[in-house]
């Protein structure tokens, strides 16, 4: 049993984006009304709003990244589900540049139905709108998943990419293929050794044995499609690294970027351990390591496992991925 | 219940018995959303039929069978994300719709009509098929027993849906999802019924009476 | 049970440090044999070298703060244990400026010996050394508490003020000097919903009844001298806020900073609303809110709990806190 | 154990001994620790006898009975944090000290003498007072047994040592820490026993024979 900080049921999520209203008041405005955020500074050769969205419970993602250089608006919905779609339909007449607004949207059911209802108002409305889909994730890629891979750590490194693009004056449709394009060179796989607390109960969402893991964990906290023994880090790190890179297959001279990220309570002691290890297994395969961040981006709530996503970041993408940026949860 | 007869104030009945049957399992059905999902179902379906509340109450003088569906519809499209809160919302709206072209009191015609309507929107929406483990698998024979009713009462033909939804209901625990968060569990989801269908079989029970558990036999009105 | 990712006993911190080496390579230089961090870009005005260490556990503390316009030097020992003697001697000789080196030391009984001992032998050296003792924890200031208040939150904070000072060249006993006046003008609360793991066994350091709340902790994860209930965050928050303040009793036009800092494994969303009350409670006593930061910037593990810290800043200590940093953890 | 004289060999068996003891009641001492600390103290410890064994295996040779605690003194002092690390590296240096000016074996009166600076160099250092909750309340009835064994072998003096710091073990669970972490816990940590004290106890313990437990009865040599 771990209480949430709160001060009652359903408080959790409202108090916290007033309170990160008023933190980030100088990055980021918030529409008290319809929930959602907008970024206070944004370049003036940026023709296309970028907005995203999605269940609570990932912080920083989403509203962490509204602000100068990625996101111009973020709808954040309850804890896991989707914003509505009345939401997401302001929140995309607020920003809609020029040439209209581009939907960064993780592929959930939930989201994808949401983003899907505010689309064709919006095509009501006669703003231009379309859609870039985030499906990252490794474990999803079978068979007997007919939704698909899941979207999961990669989307931070798509908002950042498109931002960067954004900032160049490129257009919508240009700016929705680079975001599939990004996106399909991409692959996140998580592992969690303890489940998150559910908000409604305090308690654990689900139960692991001492020195079991969840492999192939999402971001909503979800139990794995299976179970295996913790064992040594550095394995672990290694078969995990190796079916992303046997996914993607980067070319020897290929700039890879890494995402080593934290879905909660692991603490920065281990993340830095496990960018040690694949660090060591990129260095082995002779794989070019451009980039990196460790910390926590991408979360879900206080599960207690790590992501690991690699972006084969190939034409512009790096350049894009290294243009400025100026938000509340990354700035450089 | 003593009237076979679905006028304005029996159908805004029918929304707050839902409404109160949802707050009374909302715990199970998270639970039920813990096992296979991501543990907010009961939250989500919670939160509809508590934002549907305030345009329930404000519905003031005599209203049509069709206005308080229509209240539900929109609170549910409007106000509530997640995957099952449009769902239901476009289930809502088809009945709303159905009902408003049958008169001041629902024919079993109207029902039927509505809900096919509602379960095709569904189905275009989120692109699945029986037998994926979702409330479409409630829905589906929740459907065919309100058109096989043809000429019985509403409240018949809405036990029928009802009997017919359990049924789905008791089909999906045995299903793998290749839909919706379950499928990311694959066969760990076995055994386990579908928070949503769950859903969908309590809108149907709580039409004719009160329903006081998860059971698959609702208390005849 | 919630195993950490590690590969064996004893290999958590050590892997930590080399990973956070590589992944700081352009911030921070590790020294393999003692295992100290220094910064590689640092001010050409500086005449004092800046250096911190303690216990792992606590990250980004102190190896994030490492870099221009803050550290040049951080000792990490191993988990909640100081580092020792000859680690800070080496460290503190590497980083010695023409004035010679500060010590920022957390008051802890282990850290005060190690620093001490090293300060003798840097003294035999003929190295010239000073030390600012940060005790800025209002629960361990108590009659029954010999060893003084306990040094938490506010080192972060001391370290930045006293980074943006030696950036304008000031002597080492005015840097001392500044340091132990700052420090007074900070106090911390902080409390835990539910204890971190140790590493030692994977299983919480301490049990707490569903509902219950150590109230006073440290940052190692041990007991706080009472247990109260959870409540309602807000009035967690005004409890806690009011204690500092009244400790603090800033005058009304005292510029106050304000840390909220999550002790490892408290989700963003909490941060976030409890920052918000926070604002109420200063709102309502008219306390001038300058600065604030929202984060996990001085942690426990993985302790389910968070800290408050208030520094007025008075003086030109806010024109310090706000002077330009680059370091691993912190940037403006 | 058949001999009473310590030379090098017998002083440098004590040592590894001591190790031995260490490894074996590590995460006795850490729970200690976890109950009044913050759970570190058994690392502590063995991180230090764990870096002073290369420095003891490396001893080749005919060597006094100062080499073997020296070793200990040089790995405590340098390589181990913490607050016990560097204190008891200073009873080391001290004891090591005293013992290189006692000749090839360890006499009562330089034990007595070493343990004496050790325990002034430690309080020096930590400004603990007895009754404080440390170690520094198993050091000082240790060294009032050595001091008063004047004229007993060394081992008879270490075993009324051990005896009296297992008294001062005893003592510190009643007491409310006033120095180190468990100061923090105020009353909280009143019945539970100061691990840095059983640390010291073990130290004295088992120089005369194979210690067991965390029992405050060695047995005798
Ligand atoms: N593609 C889909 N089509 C129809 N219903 C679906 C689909 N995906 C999921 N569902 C239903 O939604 C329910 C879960 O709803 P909810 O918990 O609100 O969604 P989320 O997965 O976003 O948390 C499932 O039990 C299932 O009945
Ligand atoms: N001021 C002090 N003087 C002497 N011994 C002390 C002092 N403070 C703590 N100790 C001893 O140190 C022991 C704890 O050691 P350790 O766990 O290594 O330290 P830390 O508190 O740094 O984790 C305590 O049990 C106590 O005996
Ligand atoms: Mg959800
Ligand atoms: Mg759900
Ligand atoms: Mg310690
Ligand atoms: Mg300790």
């Amino acid at each position: 049993m771990a209480g949430y900080f709160e001060n009652g049921p359903g408080d959790l999520v409202p108090d916290a984006l007033s309170g990160f209203a008023r933190a980030h008041a100088d990055l980021v405005a918030h529409d008290p009304v319809d929930g959602f955020f907008t970024a206070r500074h944004s370049s003036a050769a940026r023709r296309v709003g970028l907005l995203s969205g999605g269940g609570s419970g990932h912080e920083p993602l989403h509203a962490g990244y509204v602000g100068a250089g990625m996101l111009d608006a973020a709808c954040p919905g309850r804890v896991f589900a989707s914003p509505h779609n009345r939401q997401i339909f302001r929140a995309s007449g607020a920003v809609a540049g020029p040439e209209g607004v581009l939907h960064i949207v993780k592929n959930y059911t939930g989201d994808r139905i949401n983003f899907g209802i505010a689309a064709e108002r919006l095509a009501d409305a006669g703003i231009a709108c379309a859609r870039v889909l985030v499906d990252d994730d490794l474990a999803s890629d079978s068979e007997g998943v007919a939704a698909g891979r899941r979207g999961t750590g990669a989307t931070m490194l798509v908002e950042k990419v498109l931002g960067g693009a954004a900032d160049t004056g490129m257009g919508l449709d240009a700016l929705a293929e680079l975001g599939t394009a990004v996106t399909s060179r991409c692959r996140t796989l998580a592992a969690a050794s303890a489940a998150h607390h559910a908000p409604a109960t305090g308690e654990p969402a689900f139960g692991l044995l001492p020195g079991e893991l969840e492999y192939g964990v999402g971001i909503h906290g979800e139990r794995a499609d299976r179970t295996r023994s913790q064992g040594r880090v550095g394995a672990l790190v290694e078969d995990m690294a190796g079916a992303l890179l046997d996914a993607l297959r980067p070319g020897p001279d290929d700039p890879v970027v890494a995402l080593v990220n934290g879905l909660g309570s692991v603490t920065s002691l281990e993340l830095y351990g496990i960018f040690g290890e694949l660090g060591r297994v990129l260095d082995a395969r002779r794989v070019r390591l451009a980039r990196h961040l460790v910390g926590n981006y991408v979360t879900a709530l206080d599960m207690r496992g790590f992501s690991l996503t690699l972006m084969v970041a190939d034409g512009d993408t790096l350049d894009f991925y290294d243009a400025p940026v100026r938000t509340p949860a990354l700035s450089w | 219940m003593t009237t076979d007869t679905f006028d304005g104030l029996r159908t805004h009945d029918w929304m707050r018995r839902f409404a109160e049957l949802v707050y009374a399992t909302e715990a199970e059905l998270t639970a039920l959303d813990q096992q296979a999902g991501d543990g907010d179902f009961g939250t989500n379906l919670a939160a509809g039929v508590s934002a549907a509340g305030p345009l329930l109450d404000r519905m003031g003088g005599p209203v049509g069978p069709a206005e308080p569906l229509g209240a539900m519809a929109t609170a549910f499209l409007d106000e509530i994300g997640g995957t099952s809160g449009p769902l239901f919302g476009l289930l809502f709206q088809a009945l709303s719709r159905a009902a408003a072209g049958s008169g001041p009191t629902l024919t079993t015609a109207a029902l039927a009509e509505g809900a096919t309507q509602g379960l095709a929107a569904i189905r275009r929406v989120g692109d699945a098929s029986p037998g994926d483990k979702t409330l479409v698998d409630a829905l589906t024979p929740a459907v065919a027993a309100l058109r096989a009713a043809e000429g019985a009462s509403p409240a018949t033909a809405l036990a029928a849906a009802a009997d017919g939804a359990w049924q789905g209901v008791r089909d999906t625990a045995s299903l793998t999802a290749r839909m919706g968060r379950a499928s990311y569990l694959g066969e760990r989801a076995s055994g386990i019924p579908d928070p949503g269908a769950v859903g969908v079989a309590l809108f149907f029970a709580s039409a004719n009476g009160a329903v006081r558990a998860l059971a698959p036999a609702p208390e005849p009105g």
